[in-house]
């Protein structure tokens, strides 16, 4: 008998994912004894129409990361979805969104005219853009268009599963694969990481006093970490307690606060929202100004609760007028 | 030195010319500058809003809006006619965004406009809240012991938009000039109409009420009656002949300014405060404490 | 859609039709396999079939400098590492240098070793990667031979599976350097003005020191391996010299106070094609000498001289463009900055013909010749007693305004320049990467090789691949290019099955 | 959208002790109002979660009103405080977005303050009318034509070469 | 959108939507309301219905309950704080939990307040079917039982606390009445005659102060104040600060020997009861019928308090007085100069709030004269001043000694004027014509009497009124401009002049009188504010207490177990003021004599598995509901303790924690709802 097909792709990403795939080790060849890798254009050469020769569901699961910005990718996306019996959002990206997604609080063209017209390093008078056809004596290179939004995966088309962080551990891949293997799944559109907030797990969850309170936020850039405590009970804003678990904690080993990669817990509509609301309600000030002098100490919330967020979630910006 | 925009209107440039040349002086003998409005124009005085509210406001805002672009917090306004117009105006404009619109739609055609932002001050109000009687306590150099003041203030500055006093029973005259050191009357009077305009037009009722006025201060034992009012001050200095041909009875006493009495106790020599002007002289001051 | 973009769009309508009517021959290679990021070629032919024009496109833009807008700058180390997962360590460090100057605050020194260890890891492993598995191929097992054995598989198969098992420990090894302190080794988050979040523990060092000495003596036997194949190979060296890999351009790189070889800190350095020094410059200055020219069919930014300006796809003495990456980091300095290294140098330089190389190709013999000075510089660092020293941050107090900072990525000089309000969020951000650097070069590369490999539209895959191998010789990382769409790591996975099941996945494809 | 002439849409979450009170007392007391709010009831502003505002806006609404009870006058001593720095954050986040600043207005309404319902949501609706539809949801829902739009003004008679970043060598001689 | 199913069992839903006669039916077209509801996913019935609170709405609930196997009810009509209650109960009468039931409010929220038609029926749509997909989600609950402690604190000892803590006791309950004067009473004490009767108010309150004193049901704690409230409904914990009045009220026999043996031998200090028209000594008895009959020592004015207080009310004792009251006094020893203020903790079911009025300062009315004229009076000063017991024993003597040949009464003097209160103070008018009568009776006067509305609401009033009339009253009908001593003819001279412009003849008048009485309104207590805040009340604009529903709940408030009696909800007369605070009593007894009652059951829970222990929530609760277990490294809601605001729900990072009835599933459902209608 054959073994179950098992495809890689990736979309928007930077290439993180595929690391930890690769540095799952000696753990993926477990997998790999049993399954046959189909697709991996990053392992292997291969041809599209192969793919599109393939019969429907024919791929047993198909792990896709990065998020989707143009025509391209969801035409891939849409193919891999035809031909798979488990899609999965491996990765922030596919998941909520992740880094690029930010862009969704800027227009397209704000990023057009920066790059190509106003960065300090740029010249170009004539004010040329990159064309999506353009001609020279006849030749016509052609460019993907790029779109005004950033999507998540399950934006595009529907997904059995997701795998979150930025990136995933070699561990949650693993224990992943195990329960795809094993057959004994979730209820399709799990998330496959624990579904408890990090601060579960995290080495320093004693270190938190029961009655914290807010009366300013310190940033990493001018206060010096203690190396032991809560970062929350340092008054740096972490987002633990708004995050899934299953990272290991790794950025809190590196004396960081969690930036909240995993993403939001089932329960929660939207993970930044829930974050926010979590600090602020603890505020100790009672009137507006006083308020605002505690706040001053998160100048960005958009990129502070939704570093990884910003596709999935429900904040979004305001289209018209300008942008 | 603290400043304000002074809007004089047109009596003070005329028949209460005695009004503003006591004004000045005092106001800067309390650190106060006033700078009068450039290119101001008649406030519409009460006659006007009867005829057509929306511009007569206009007429009135444009005052307002000239001391807006000239960047001044707060404007004074002397003379209780212009006061209470102005006062009325910015109501209006407040409380009706329709008047607002159109309003401002004509300040445009000036080039001006009018948040509805700057107050209008009345000297009374300056002196009792912005210098405090103490300030002015210190000031003075001439007490005016034993001078029996009739205060009367007549009916528009307190009415309807009593912003700094009591709207029946007035006091913030009464307090200044006990600080100058004179015996204030309790005057029942001191709101009740002065005739106003009927003095010319109706004089019947119009002498009527300057009579009660003059009578009832006389039989207080009043040296002199003190007004913020140039019309007030007309009517009640103005008419004695008059009054006196038609009632029989004597009702001789002089009516001067608030600010006029307080040039006085502060020093300034009667001729600066412009008492030659009036028709029935005031006494000079030791003459009365005899 | 916003007017701009519109406008954009129809023209390219118009211009798309002209081209259509225009019957052209055209050949697309797409994308570019094997590389660090999403590139296409397209190579157009005349009439005769031979090549008329090769246009060496990026097609994907993410625009960082944008979204990071309105972020506090302390967030850049690790918002920017995003915009690529094979390299995030350059970014991250870039970003942190440019902290340390925008809050005007000097690292401690125990800070500053640490993160030049961390950045001589990454330097050490990333190069590995290139010379195993995404280049390295090229050589070892032969330009002409099948796709299937170009990579990993195919250089086991050359040069032993216990070799392939060395390479792969030892990177992971590497690694585990960087995550110890970046919490993750992808996407690390250690970087802060004004040196690290986190110190080492004594208790930890010993394993670390062993790890350096074997780096070393990896370092040594990679050189071995690639004399052993490559230069005893008289073709790949005719190859190597041949014209079609061959550019006179300006090179760029960083050094040190005596001119050295640094990855981490230093001056940057430009040499003209005959090796006379152009100009020598701080991050600082970086606008004063660098600038970007945009071509309307790439959205990849070509950057140049800009004393010497631009002056189109050209080379030669007064050429504006220069390169960046190893080749060009040995042609720029005066040598390597630790022993074992200078004497690879040394002899590099000798059998190539003195300074400075033009030839593309032997870049990957420069990348050798890197690793054993970044391996050397681990060990020396990781003897270094300060090392272990907990004092590992000063906090800054200045306000911040601007700043700057540059290191040597694997493939080249990488800027990162950052704006302030007095807040420290960011209100302008810049980067100009390696590949960047390289693309005018690269796209030099790619249209001679073209031309001089395709004739009369015959074209074989053997032939193609060669053209891919004029610029996977730069180990060009288009993620970063565009701080786009990066992420190929090619054939990794083929390691581990091979490992164990070499044949099997053989016969997969 | 409905063939109807476009007014905006509010969504309102009033507390049950001051503010929905204040709105029943207005409806006993038959003052008019605009509407266009629909009120969603709560025990306390304090269980005002800020996912619920965006959800809000997400789906339609042109604008959010919160009411809840005068500082000190907390039918649960303190649940306004919360609500109140929640919001300043989360007002201050939408401005980041794009979403000016009046499309979402936090009121203090007591129980005896049925003219004030009254006016704050006339208030509301003609600043709602003067800024416009937010016009999020119909963005977001419109993906597809978004991309089909674009593809058109890309010109593309045939699909845009698919680039999809597998390994092909794709050579078309054209031969007339 | 399809229909969430809440566990297994499909939702079958049914809605109703009801007319209210023409209140919402001349507004929402009801029928089409119904239809729409009709096409949504899980809605198995949707009717509209007449009026669906009546008797026979009900049962068409439970009916169709039964009858199409609904699990899930909607009710579109009025006000949940109307009728949710009735509804729910229907629900249970059907079968079902009733927490499967939901209201849709479209009288109060949208029929009553909107005016056009087609608007209000797709709000009515738009609120409906946000209903139909919340209800989806609701979950059966238990309501909550709470104890009913029997114990009843009755706050103010004026008529109408005194009425309220007698029906209480009578009926058996343990009653706590506290007053902050020295003596119950209030402002009825202070009256001479009540109208329209005319019978002595002293005659008819007295009696019931002394039953309140010695009720062995009642506990009487005068001069004192209460300071804190904790709890609710049930289980409220009182505490109360008893003013040390320096006798022992278990010693002193009432005798009053004390007080002609004071060092003072002439009363010299403003008698407070008598609203200063009178003397009284530091140590005295308010008024003769005082209760308890327990005399008081002033310390602001005795001298053996010269040396001041220590800050716990204890006298620092001095030997600046001979002490001659400790003397007269003797073996009862009922004199204590060291009290202090005493602190009581007590714990009560319900609560009355009876704390009464304050009468319109008339010196705001400036054109009136007060203060400045001195023979213009207040109406509660003429009280006194006709009253036997008075300062003057009843004759009507004026501050300058003359007995008043003419008297002008002014009615709404700081009533019905917007720059003053707006309202109309609903007494004055009968009590000025009660004045008009005992001051004529008295002196013999010509009265004027200057009103704007002449009110007689109320049994027997209107003939009162005529009566006057027959009896010679001058009835003005017009507001007073002013009252001024300026003579303008001879006959004016030395008298007070009104001047006031006569509606009915229509010219101004100037009407010389001796005396003026001003008859001033009634307002809320200078501290209505606070005292609201102690026990969690609104007040209305005005400042009075506000009763949880004008007509149907006039006596709640909105907070359960405490009720409004008398003048602090609302200016009235005696028997409103004593009717209402029976009906308080009886609001009480209803709990009382149930013995518990049942809660909301929105209180929130922790999900435990979920809780990440993250500590977020514990500062949240201001009633320390939520702790943190060590061990288990999770937070803990204590379900007694938590009052169901949602705060920690809103909250809470990881949504790990629950609030029944406002679940985030279910508002979100409702959020979808009200967008889902365009």
């Amino acid at each position: 008998m054959s073994k179950p097909k098992v495809a890689f792709y990736w979309c928007a990403s930077c290439g993180g994912c595929e690391e930890t795939v690769v540095d799952l080790a000696e753990d993926i060849l477990a997998v790999v004894e049993k399954v046959d890798i189909v697709l991996w254009p990053v392992a292997m050469d291969f041809k599209y129409k192969d793919i599109e020769a393939m019969a429907d569901n024919s791929i047993f699961a198909t792990l896709l990361n990065g998020a989707i910005r143009s025509t391209e990718q969801e035409e891939m996306a849409h193919l891999l979805r035809r031909k798979s019996q488990f899609l999965i959002a491996y990765g922030s990206c596919a998941h909520t969104g992740g880094i690029p997604a930010l862009a969704n609080q800027f227009s397209r063209e704000q990023i057009l005219k920066f790059n190509y017209e106003d960065a300090p390093s740029v010249v170009n008078e004539n004010k040329v853009r990159p064309q999506l056809k353009f001609e020279e004596e006849g030749r016509s290179p052609h460019l993907p268009m790029l779109w005004d939004t950033v999507r998540t995966l399950d934006q595009v088309v529907e997904v059995d599963f997701y795998i979150p962080g930025c990136p995933p551990t070699p561990k949650l891949t693993k224990t992943a694969f195990d329960a795809l293997l094993s057959g004994n799944l979730p209820p399709k559109g799990s998330v496959l990481a624990p579904d408890m907030a990090l601060c579960g797990e995290c080495p320093r969850k004693d270190s938190k006093p029961i009655d914290v309170v807010f009366t300013g936020f310190n940033r990493s850039a001018t206060t010096i970490l203690d190396p032991e405590k809560c970062f929350l009970a340092q008054g740096v804003v972490c987002m633990g307690p708004a995050t899934r678990s299953g990272c290991e904690a790794q950025c809190v080993d590196g004396n960081m606060p969690c930036t909240g990669c995993f993403g939001g817990t089932s329960r929660v509509h939207d993970q930044g929202a829930k974050m926010l609301s979590s600090l602020c309600s603890n505020i100790e000030s009672k009137e507006e100004a006083g308020i605002n002098k505690t706040l001053e100490g998160i100048p960005d919330p958009v990129g502070t609760f939704y570093r990884y967020g910003l596709a999935k979630s429900i904040l979004r910006r305001r289209i018209n007028p300008t942008a | 030195m603290t400043k304000f925009s002074y809007y004089p209107g047109c009596s003070l440039k005329g028949s209460g010319r005695a009004y503003e040349e006591s004004l000045l002086p005092v106001f800067k003998s309390v650190g106060v500058e006033l700078d009068e409005l450039k290119d101001w124009n008649c406030c519409g005085a009460t006659a006007y809003m009867a005829v057509d509210e929306v511009d007569a406001c206009v007429m009135a805002s444009r005052n307002l809006a000239i001391a807006e672009k000239a960047g001044h917090k707060e404007v004074v306004a002397p003379c209780s006619a212009c006061y209470l117009v102005l006062n009325k105006t910015k109501h209006y404009l407040h409380d009706s965004p329709a008047i607002n619109k159109v309003v401002n739609l004509a300040l445009q055609e000036a080039g001006l406009s009018y948040s509805g932002n700057t107050p209008v001050r009345h000297p009374l109000d300056i002196f009792i809240h912005d210098i405090g009687l103490d300030a002015i306590k210190a000031k003075v150099k001439k007490p005016l012991k034993g001078l029996k003041v009739a205060p009367y203030y007549g009916c528009q500055i307190v009415r309807p938009y009593s912003t700094f006093d009591n709207q029946y029973n007035p006091t913030t005259m009464d307090r200044l000039l006990e600080a100058l050191g004179a015996t204030v009357l309790d005057f029942p009077l001191k709101t009740r109409c002065c005739g106003g305009s009927l003095t010319g037009t109706l004089p019947e009722p119009g002498l009527l009420c300057t009579y009660i006025l003059l009578k009832e201060a006389k039989k207080r034992g009043a040296d002199v009656i003190a007004t913020v009012c140039p019309l007030c001050q007309f009517n009640l200095d103005g008419y004695h002949d008059k009054i006196e041909a038609r009632w029989k009875e004597p009702v001789r006493i002089p009516t001067v300014y608030f600010t006029q009495l307080m040039g006085l106790a502060f020093g300034i020599s009667a001729q600066e405060l412009g008492l030659q002007r009036n028709i029935t002289p005031m006494k000079p001051l030791g003459a009365t404490a005899a | 859609m916003d007017k701009a973009t519109q406008d954009a769009f129809n023209t390219g309508n118009a211009l798309a039709n002209a081209a259509y009517q225009s019957k052209k021959r055209n050949v697309t290679i797409d994308p570019v396999t094997r590389l660090e990021g999403h590139g296409k070629i397209d190579i157009y032919l005349d009439d005769k079939g031979d090549v008329e024009r090769a246009y060496f496109q990026v097609p994907e833009l993410r625009g960082f400098e944008v979204f990071s807008l309105g972020r506090p700058a302390e967030d850049m180390p690790q918002i920017t590492s995003r915009i690529c997962g094979v390299c995030p360590t350059a970014h991250h460090m870039a970003a942190t240098k440019a902290l340390d100057d925008l809050y005007k605050v000097e690292p401690t020194s125990a800070g500053r070793k640490i993160r030049e260890l961390v950045y001589n890891a990454f330097t050490l492993e990333d190069h590995a990667l290139h010379v195993f598995v995404l280049g390295g191929p090229d050589f070892i097992v032969g330009p002409e031979a099948p796709p299937e054995l170009r990579n990993i598989v195919g250089v086991i198969g050359k040069v032993g599976l216990e070799a392939g098992r060395k390479v792969i420990s030892m990177r992971r090894r590497v690694r585990e350097i960087i995550s110890y302190f970046g919490g993750k080794v992808v996407h690390p988050v250690l970087g802060l003005p004004g040196g690290v979040s986190k110190a080492l523990k004594k208790e930890d060092l010993p394993k670390f020191q062993q790890l350096a000495t074997d780096g070393v003596e990896f370092a040594e036997w990679t050189l071995q391996i690639f004399k052993d194949i490559v230069l005893k190979n008289p073709d790949y060296v005719k190859m190597i010299l041949s014209d079609t890999y061959t550019h006179k351009t300006c090179y760029m790189g960083m050094v040190d106070e005596q001119n050295k070889v640094n990855f981490y800190d230093g001056k940057l350095r430009v040499v003209d094609c005959d090796g006379k020094e152009v100009c020598k410059f701080t991050a600082q200055q970086y606008r004063e000498f660098v600038s970007e020219h945009v071509e309307p069919w790439s959205y990849m930014k070509f950057t140049f001289l800009k004393q010497r300006g631009w002056k189109g796809f050209v080379e030669g003495p007064d050429t504006g463009i220069y390169g960046v990456g190893p080749l060009a980091r040995l042609n720029a300095a005066d040598g390597m900055a630790t022993p074992k290294a200078q004497a690879a140098c040394e002899e590099y330089f000798k059998t190539l013909g003195g300074k400075p190389v033009h030839h593309t190709l032997a870049t990957h013999w420069a990348r050798v010749v890197e690793m054993i000075q970044a391996a050397e510089r681990i060990e020396q660092l990781l003897n270094d007693p300060e090392i272990t020293s907990p004092d590992v941050r000063r906090a800054p107090t200045s306000v911040p305004k601007e700043g700057m900072g540059v290191v040597e990525a694997p493939r080249g000089t990488l800027f990162h320049h950052y704006q302030t309000d007095e807040r420290g969020c960011i209100t302008m951000a810049n980067m100009v990467v390696a590949t960047g650097n390289n693309a005018a070069r690269i796209a030099m590369s790619v249209e001679r090789a073209a031309k001089g490999l395709i004739k009369e539209g015959h074209v074989t895959e053997g032939l193609l691949n060669k053209v891919e191998m004029a610029f996977r010789a730069y180990d060009p990382c288009l993620g970063c290019a565009t701080h786009a769409l990066p992420g190929h790591m090619p054939l990794m996975a083929h390691i581990y099955d091979h490992r164990r099941q070499l044949v099997q996945v053989l016969e997969q494809s | 959208m409905s063939e109807k002439p476009w007014t905006p849409r509010i969504v309102a979450f009033f507390c049950n002790w001051c503010t929905y009170t204040a709105a029943d007392l207005a409806g006993v007391s038959r003052l008019k109002y605009a509407a266009n709010a629909r009120v969603i009831r709560v025990m306390c502003s304090g269980r005002i979660d800020p996912q619920f505002i965006l959800d809000a806006l997400n789906r339609g609404a042109d604008g959010v009103l919160i009411g809840g009870c005068h500082p000190n006058d907390c039918h649960y001593v303190e649940g306004n405080y919360k609500m109140l720095r929640r919001f300043q954050l989360l007002q201050r986040m939408l401005g980041d977005m794009g979403l000016e600043k009046e499309r979402v207005r936090l009121e203090w309404i007591s129980a005896a303050e049925g003219e004030k319902v009254k006016t704050v949501m006339n208030e509301m609706v003609q600043t709602l009318t003067r800024l416009g539809p937010l016009g999020i949801p119909k963005r977001w829902d419109e993906w597809d034509k978004e991309m089909t739009e674009m593809e058109h003004q890309a010109g593309a008679q045939e699909p845009v070469a698919c680039n999809c970043g597998i390994a092909k060598i794709k050579a078309e001689v054209a031969h007339v | 959108m399809s229909v969430k199913q809440n566990g297994k069992e499909e939702v079958r839903i049914g809605f109703y939507v009801c007319h209210c006669g023409h209140n919402i039916a001349a507004m929402v077209d009801c029928p089409e309301v119904a239809k729409y509801i009709e096409t949504l996913p899980g809605v198995v019935l949707s009717r509209d219905y007449k009026y669906m609170c009546s008797e026979p709405g009900q049962d068409l609930v439970q009916q169709d309950i039964r009858e199409y196997k609904l699990n899930r009810v909607v009710v579109a009509s009025c006000s949940p704080l109307l009728h949710e209650h009735t509804f729910r109960s229907a629900t249970e009468a059907g079968g079902l939990n009733p927490f499967f039931f939901h209201m849709v409010n479209i009288r109060e929220h949208n029929s009553w307040v909107h005016t056009d038609r087609k608007e209000a029926t797709e709000k009515a749509k738009g609120l409906a079917h946000a209903a139909i997909q919340r209800v989806a989600h609701h979950k059966a609950l238990e309501t909550k039982r709470v104890e009913i402690n029997p114990a009843v604190l009755v706050v103010g000892g004026g008529i109408a606390g005194i009425h309220a803590a007698m029906t209480l006791a009578n009926a058996g309950k343990k009653v706590y009445l506290v007053e902050r004067e020295p003596s119950i009473g209030g402002h009825m004490a202070k009256f001479d005659k009540t109208f329209p009767t005319l019978d002595c108010a002293a005659c008819i309150l007295t009696p019931k102060m002394s039953e309140v004193g010695c009720h062995p049901n009642i506990t009487l704690w005068t001069y004192s104040e209460v300071t804190k409230v904790d709890g609710f409904v049930g289980n409220f914990t009182i505490q109360v600060k008893r003013k040390p009045r320096y006798i022992d009220p278990d010693l002193c026999t009432g005798c009053q020997e004390c007080i002609p043996s004071c060092v003072f031998k002439e009363p010299k200090f403003s008698d407070e009861f008598n609203e200063g028209l009178g003397k009284r000594k530091p140590v005295f008895i308010s008024f003769p019928q005082a209760t308890p009959q327990v005399v008081v020592i002033d310390p602001e004015v005795c001298l053996n308090f010269k040396r001041g207080k220590n800050p716990d009310g204890s006298a620092i004792v001095s030997d600046k007085c001979k002490k001659t009251c400790v003397d007269a006094c003797g073996d009862k020893k009922a004199i204590d100069f060291t009290q202090k203020d005493i602190v009581e903790e007590i714990k009560v079911g319900n609560i009355i709030v009876a704390t009464g009025f304050k009468t319109f300062d008339a010196e705001r009315t400036p054109q009136y004269g007060y203060g400045k004229h001195k023979n213009v009076y207040t109406a509660l000063e003429i009280e006194r001043l006709v009253n036997a017991s008075g300062p003057t024993g009843g004759d009507v003597i004026m501050r300058d000694g003359k007995t008043p040949k003419s008297i002008g009464i002014i009615h709404c003097v700081g009533s019905r004027d917007y720059k003053t209160n707006k309202w109309c103070s609903r007494v004055c008018c009968m009590y000025s014509m009660k004045l008009a009568h005992l001051l004529k009776e008295h002196t013999d006067a010509e009265i004027y009497s200057f009103y704007i509305d002449m009110r007689t609401p109320g049994k027997g009033y209107e003939e009162f009124y005529n009566k006057m009339l027959e009896e010679g009253v001058h009835f003005v009908r017009g507001r007073v401009g002013e009252v001024t001593d300026w003579a303008f003819t001879p006959e004016e001279e030395g008298k007070l002049v009104i001047r006031v412009e006569d509606t009915l003849a229509g010219y101004v008048r100037r009407i010389p009188v001796d005396m003026v009485v001003l008859a001033t309104g009634l307002e809320p207590q200078a501290d209505a504010q606070d005292v609201r805040r102690l026990f969690n009340m609104s007040c209305g604009s005005e400042g009075f207490f506000l009763e949880r529903h004008p007509k149907l709940a006039p006596v709640n408030t909105f907070s359960d177990g405490i009720y409004l009696a008398g003048c602090c909800q609302g200016p009235k007369d005696i028997p409103d003021t004593v009717a209402q605070a029976g009906a308080a009593a009886a609001e009480a007894l209803v709990l009382i004599d149930r013995g518990y009652i049942e809660q909301e059951p929105n209180t929130a829970f922790i999900l435990d598995e979920e809780c990440s222990g993250c500590k977020s929530c514990l500062p949240l609760c201001p009633y320390t509901a939520i702790t943190y277990q060590e061990d288990r490294k999770k937070a803990v809601i204590n379900e007694a303790l938590c009052k169901g605001c949602g705060t920690c729900v809103g909250a809470c990072p990881s949504g790990s924690i629950v609030q029944n009835l406002f679940d985030d599933d279910e508002i979100f459902s409702e959020i979808a709802g009200v967008m889902a209608y365009e």
